[in-house]
């Protein structure tokens, strides 16, 4: 496997055919998806966190139903990913324990604590609306089995973030306490969103090889220009505030021109020391470690019985 | 203390009972979102608890209806004495032997109760039964497919599915016990008996059990109840004051 | 020691004078006193639980500085209370095995649950109050340093009687949530609190010997008789029932006359059928393994340098 | 965000803080109670608590005061983000060496702050903190005797004393962390400045963790603050729920 028929490779991208597993690829193509699709595998399971944080106290029956379907989309996602992940020639166990060592990140916006009910909303609104600026190009991404996962968790994404802006928008128009929560919400959240695009074109590293391999189609700032200009009006319709005194629009550019954002804090929690980077590590590879004899206990039976004892079962409710 | 619920119809007091046993269960299987010991058991296990909540707003809006409560005032703004769910459905999560067992033996009873529900003389009941039993059949063979696994898995996982069971055992008595309501809405034909129950339920039980390698049903004198007369455990409480918080902290506020 | 001057412990007891540890005494004697003392132990340290159940969501500050002392105050009858088991020669280490194990009791009243806020004021009003009428004649028990810790375990629990009913009593006047809160708690402490005073005399056994032994100076149901006599006007001033239809004065007895008993469920109680037998000595055996490794410590610390590292420090502080 | 605590007065919202930690410091021991690894440690632990508690309503009554706001109000009636603790006294708290180690950074600071507090230009805290020095010396005490039984004790106590000590360190900066209103108040001789506290505690706290076998104050960028501004882990939330639990469910009522 080490002569690669380069030609067939270039040409599907060059047709932006799609390429799938069975195809030769670059060794470095290789390489790049599975650190990019196993980060966003990372990323929908540990964002599972802060939401669960308000899972056994939504404040009505029907946010909680909202908010638990939406948690167990995230952990479905997690499943689609690392299923295309191991198209790519590793396994879920490697990927999850390159997570657990700190070898493979995670999106860094979940290393921010959720202070309150409202930070369910203020994520779906925000942290869904900037994933999808960011993944609806990967619909389009050059490897097939990405690309497919994409289109139905963009699909769903788009779901909760209507769903995290009508929670928003009640909250907004709720009593003196719950505006108030709100606005703090959004006043937590913005700055985070923004950088959840990722570091100034100028400094990006990665981009210019995964624009080549169509994995990439837009830069980061063209990316988070796009957010900004889709949620001002959005703030606007909530009545909140966005937390930016130099957020205005410019006649000239026909975009929304924005301050500037604190790349220190970015790095900062991206090398590690966000509120919750360890917290959140602990409680996955806690999980993994509590949950070590209950995979024992299936693969054990497993080889007794030559089966699993039936069909899962849930799989039928799933939605 | 506050009787919301003082005034219910019997039937509707049924609902209650049958609502807060979903709504706590449903609860307590949240609790495990991000601590399960695999994804696929993270996606099962939410799937589980929100068809139980399901379940439980069915059921706790049927049972307000008529007395003009909403789900959300029966599930936020009653405190656990007024709560009616089974003590099973509330026992803090142990391991997840502990959680798949008390699933086994929840969605067993579930899958009778709806079963025989679908015959209720209250028509609405009955078609939120018909949909309802095709839900716990599969949180039923959920909960059997991994009983059988760790029964009959590992030494570990053996010990931890019989020390479940043991412990876990006694509260299943509540469940077919039969009080004066209840009794007068089985009599109507409105409600399965609850004691009609017991039978099938030791069975299917019994034999996933032996197939499991977990014995025989545990003996022993100690079979407590209490849970739908508002006597709980002291754990019901501080799983009030989770769940209940947020609504509590803003009074008259819509969500 | 097997030759005991029994002359002297009859003179000393014929002349109510205190029997002390460096006396001779029978072996019947002190190993009525162990058991008994050790069961007192006992029930000050598992009846923690009930109450410290309400700790963490007393609904007053001054109300939880109450409790916290309440509970306290509890964990140091039960240090008195060992200690004077001690002096009998057992050790308080195989006491605790002793109630860990099942082999020693502690009172079963501990064996309800505390469902409410209001149960923290009945059991301060009625499980104290009966505590306190069951161990005031023991303030001159036979024994010097069980009589002695009862004189200051008896000062303590009147004040924790005074402060229950004085917590019932603004619960009983607040809000209609407050005072049904009240009133459930008294419909379900009052027969439990009945039964601590121990079967009917018909059927008791111990008492006889214990009565010779000036251990125990009147019988159960002339305590249970007091107790109740004590409470029904209590009840009156709080403007709460006690849950008993047969309750009446009796013009020829001069006392109470009240309803039957159920001793089926006492005995049930005794023999570990409550609601929370288990749970009681899960946790304290929980407790006690946890902390092996922490009594280790101080073990070994105390072996290498040959003392404690400094005074514990907190006993200046101790009311 | 009910914004109970916005307008109060420089020096009231300084009183807040330390009150708070007080609390919460408070409410975290006595969650030991019952499970605490020996009966000494039962009555020593409460008593740590109840001084704390004692020192909390001080405190919160001398904030509250001027805003005409009860000790109750400012307990029961602010959510998290109003609450102003540091992150240390809220962590969950772990095991017993957890706790100790906890103590021990706390009540090495707390016995620093009210020395200082001893001199302030407001004769009634000054007072308060004659009174408090004492009952926090014997708490430093305490922590100290047991930091060093378990540093020293067996290998396993010192594994666990070592992790707790990883653990809680980046927490403790916050501690001595200075904003506008505390320098201005420090400025005009009202409290003490919190940085002037660092180098002795940072003297005696290595001392001790010397002492114990424990080595050197851990390094690390990682220096985690919010509390004063009430920016806190996601663990004060479920705290304050249950703390606050039957007050808010019963609105109005005295208790």
């Amino acid at each position: 496997m080490t002569t690669i028929s380069e030609s067939r490779f270039d040409a599907l991208l060059a047709a932006d055919e799609r390429i799938e597993p069975r195809d030769e690829m670059p060794e470095a193509y290789r390489a790049t998806l599975i650190r990019q699709i196993a980060q966003h595998a990372h990323s929908e399971i540990i964002g599972m966190q802060p939401e669960g944080n308000w899972l056994t106290r939504a404040p009505s029956l029907r946010r909680k139903a909202i908010l638990l379907a939406k948690v167990q989309d995230e952990a479905g996602h997690g499943l689609y990913l690392y299923a295309a992940a191991e198209t790519l020639g590793v396994s879920r166990t490697e990927l999850l324990d390159a997570l657990h060592t700190g070898r493979q990140r995670y999106s860094s916006i979940f290393n921010y604590p959720t202070l309150t009910w409202a930070d369910v909303g203020a994520i779906g609104w925000l942290v869904d609306g900037a994933a999808i600026v960011n993944q609806i190009p990967l619909t389009r991404c050059s490897f097939g089995p990405y690309a497919r996962a994409m289109v139905r968790i963009c699909q769903e994404e788009s779901f909760h973030q209507r769903q995290g802006y009508e929670s928003l928008h009640t909250l907004a128009r709720g009593t003196e306490g719950q505006r108030a929560m709100a606005q703090d919400a959004v006043d937590r959240w913005w700055w985070p969103s923004l950088m959840m695009f990722g570091p100034p074109d100028a400094t990006s590293t990665h981009s210019s090889r995964s624009t080549e391999w169509k994995i990439k189609r837009h830069s980061n700032d063209e990316l988070r220009q796009r957010f900004v200009d889709l949620c001002v009006p959005q703030a606007e319709i909530l009545g909140l505030t966005l937390p930016d005194a130099d957020l205005r629009w410019n006649e000239q550019t026909g975009h929304y021109d924005y301050g500037e954002i604190d790349w220190a804090e970015f790095k900062a929690v991206l090398d590690g020391d966000g509120p919750c980077n360890r917290q959140r590590i602990e409680r996955r590879t806690q999980a993994h470690r509590d949950g070590q004899w209950v995979r024992d206990a299936a693969a054990a039976y497993q080889a007794k019985h030559g089966q699993t004892p039936a069909a899962r079962g849930t799989e039928g409710t799933d939605r | 203390m506050t009787a919301l619920t003082k005034t219910l119809k019997p039937l509707d007091g049924y609902a209650l009972a049958l609502g807060d046993d979903a709504l706590i269960s449903s609860h307590r299987l949240s609790e495990w979102l991000t601590y399960a010991p695999d994804l696929e058991e993270e996606v099962a296990l939410a799937n589980i608890a929100l068809d139980q909540l399901g379940q439980a707003r069915h059921l706790l809006g049927f049972a307000g209806r008529s007395s003009g409560l909403s789900e959300d005032e029966l599930a936020y703004q009653r405190v656990d004495r007024e709560y009616r769910n089974s003590l099973l459905a509330e026992l803090p999560n142990g391991d997840f032997a502990h959680t798949i067992l008390r699933l086994f033996f929840f969605s067993t009873y579930q899958r009778l109760l709806y079963a025989g529900l679908t015959a209720s003389a209250d028509g609405e009941l009955a078609a939120f039964a018909a949909k309802a039993a095709v839900e716990v059949g599969y949180h039923h063979e959920y909960a059997v497919s991994w009983t059988l696994r760790l029964g009959d898995g590992t030494e570990e996982s053996h010990d931890r599915a019989a020390a479940a069971l043991a412990e876990l055992w006694p509260y299943t008595a509540e469940l077919f016990a039969v009080d004066e309501d209840v009794a007068a809405l089985a009599a109507e034909g409105l409600v399965p008996d609850p004691e009609s129950l017991a039978g099938p339920w030791s069975e299917q039980v019994g034999t996933v059990l032996a197939q499991a390698t977990l014995g025989t049903a545990p003996s022993g004198t100690w079979r407590p109840s209490g849970g739908r007369a508002g006597l709980h455990t002291e754990a019901l409480g501080y799983l009030l004051a989770e769940m209940q918080s947020v609504h509590r902290a803003h009074p008259g506020a819509t969500w």
